[in-house]
């Protein structure tokens, strides 16, 4: 049986890796065919944004990669809506992440789901595995 | 029970690899089997031979090879965290045209795959980090 | 499900308590280790958001707390264990949330 | 002395850039660099904080910022430098002072 | 001329490395001749603590070395007082630091002085190299 | 002006390498002397020539090897800092009985004092970390 696996996304994106090396482990995890779900909490939001642009700083800008989840069947991305709010963004700052249900005949589908604080603890409180990033 | 350790950051620099040890040791102690210790991250410093921490300190790499030995762990460090941060193991070092390698006995390297399947696998999944 | 929450940093220099306790539901328990230990001493915001947090149970890792000199200042009613208690802890929950 | 701060963290996960605040003196600058270039986003507590701060100057690492998608969204009134210009910075200043 | 170097130490104790590390840079820099003194905020001020014992950690205690600074001609040891409040303890909860005077017949002096944020803000100014740590 | 940069981060885990990195090359354009670069802590890791980050990644190591011969900068390498995390060069891997060493080019292995005096020397000691 399937467990349900939970990546919940603490930390902002560059300043440490965390992001990044949590994204790696979503696209080996995907192959595995277990209930996958993305939660971004706190800072963790912030590796959601639009725009981001690291000609800069010399690192790797792997944010397109979010938009790659939904070909992975990686659909379930909870975004706290306390922790956007608290950093003065709304979800029209994030990138707009989108799956297409093959049951519904390919229909495209939001992939990330505005969630309050007290909706995500229930969603945590459901899950098998929980992998901290 | 049957348990899967994480271990998130290198030795000394944070505590979350004593940590790690300690509550494995005492999982041990009582019986639980660890199916696997996975180090991702800078945790995969943990698993250098090439440390030499002063005589009274605590040896953290030799502390785990000697837990291997004695409870035959699987100790697993992520590939992809490793080739950044230049932990390799001979045939790696040969792969990549290095000339050296210094990955301690009883660690092993290989894919994230294997992190996913402790969690599958496992009952529980402790992770030490920062 | 029932779940242990793991907080290794300390409450008044990082946000994992907060968290965590913002998160952590009625019958789950919350252990401190490492720096988060402090979080328990006593007469500090964080053992106020810690008696204040109704249906959730602490625990405490007794040899982090004596490596820092604070096990005599915790506050009222924390259970303190050592890592053999940590094991069952582990034990007797459905799964384990470290909040990093 | 004048006195040039760097402040790495994000505001809202670290202590770092409150114990700058608390401790800057009237004519230092305050550079926001890596995750602390968050703090200046607009409509935040931390944004409302560098507006307080009265006689502290502030600047922002113009790269973290966009690589971070936000240069979009920061608050008034607050210099964007470069590498070159957190180079002057540290010139300009007595000393520097790495808030970590 | 000397310069005034201030150590300034902002994290905890054993969960991570830096108090061990700084401990080690000033038992070297006292070798410089320089003017030191070593502060401690936030997190920083548990490094000054009573009574640790690591003996369950596995983890080497080496808050006595503290004690030892005295004889190395570091006896300016400034802790913030908020950061202390804050966090529920008092100058009896930290080890008594002393150095003996020279210039007053080596009389027992303290080492350790209890700041205002305000007056810590003020001895910060008048520095020239700050170690953060 | 004459500088100094402190580094306490290891290299891919933190941003603390990378943006010391782009400050010391912006120094340098701009035509400032760079009196000394002290790795400490986890800093240490960034001198390690085992390192084989992925293709499209900058390789941390390989920029200070490359910065270091252009401009002949001193980068030093705590040695309590690398002996407790397996740091080594040529001389201390036969010192310590140690079969291999990890060191990159341009690097070399030196005490805390080098910070002290980077300290004294210099206008301005800047410190990138965590």
């Amino acid at each position: 049986m399937a467990k349900k696996f939970m990546y919940m996304n603490t930390k902002a994106p560059y300043g440490t890796i965390y992001a990044l090396e949590s994204l790696e482990v979503v696209l080996i995890g995907a192959a595995f065919e277990q209930d996958v779900s993305l939660a971004f909490i706190d800072d963790g939001v912030y590796q959601l944004t639009k725009g981001q642009n690291t000609d800069g700083i010399g690192m790797k800008n792997f944010s397109p990669t979010y938009s790659a989840l939904g070909d992975y069947d990686v659909n379930k991305i909870y975004v706290e809506k306390e922790s956007l709010e608290e950093r003065g963004l709304t979800l029209d700052d994030l990138q707009h992440l989108t799956w297409e249900d093959e049951d519904e005949d390919w229909a495209e589908k939001d992939s990330i789901k505005l969630v309050s604080r007290a909706e995500l603890a229930d969603i945590l409180d459901d899950q098998d595995v929980v992998l901290s990033f | 029970m049957k348990l899967s350790i994480q271990i998130n950051e290198g030795p000394y620099q944070h505590q979350a690899a004593d940590s790690a040890y300690q509550f494995a040791k005492a999982a041990l102690a009582k019986g639980h089997e660890i199916f696997r210790v996975f180090f991702y991250h800078d945790g995969v410093n943990n698993a250098t031979r090439l440390a030499v921490p002063p005589q009274d300190d605590r040896n953290i790499t030799q502390q785990w090879t000697d837990l291997q030995k004695e409870h035959d762990l699987d100790l697993v460090v992520c590939i992809a965290a490793a080739q950044r941060r230049g932990l390799m193991d001979e045939d790696e070092a040969k792969r990549q045209g290095k000339d050296a390698n210094n990955i301690a006995e009883g660690f092993r390297i290989s894919g994230l795959g294997q992190l996913i399947e402790a969690g599958i696998e496992s009952d529980h999944l402790v992770t030490f980090g920062a | 499900m029932t779940t242990l929450h793991t907080v290794n940093k300390s409450p008044f220099s990082s946000s994992a308590l907060d968290n965590c306790l913002g998160l952590a539901k009625n019958g789950s328990t919350v252990l401190l280790l490492e720096d988060g230990v402090y979080a328990a001493t006593a007469g500090t915001k964080s053992a106020e958001a810690i008696a204040n947090a109704d249906g959730v149970s602490f625990a405490i890792l007794g040899p982090d707390a004596q490596a820092r000199g604070i096990e005599g200042k915790l506050a009222d009613g924390i259970k303190v264990v050592d890592y053999d208690g940590f094991v069952d802890l582990v034990a007797e929950h459905d799964k384990v949330h470290a909040w990093l």
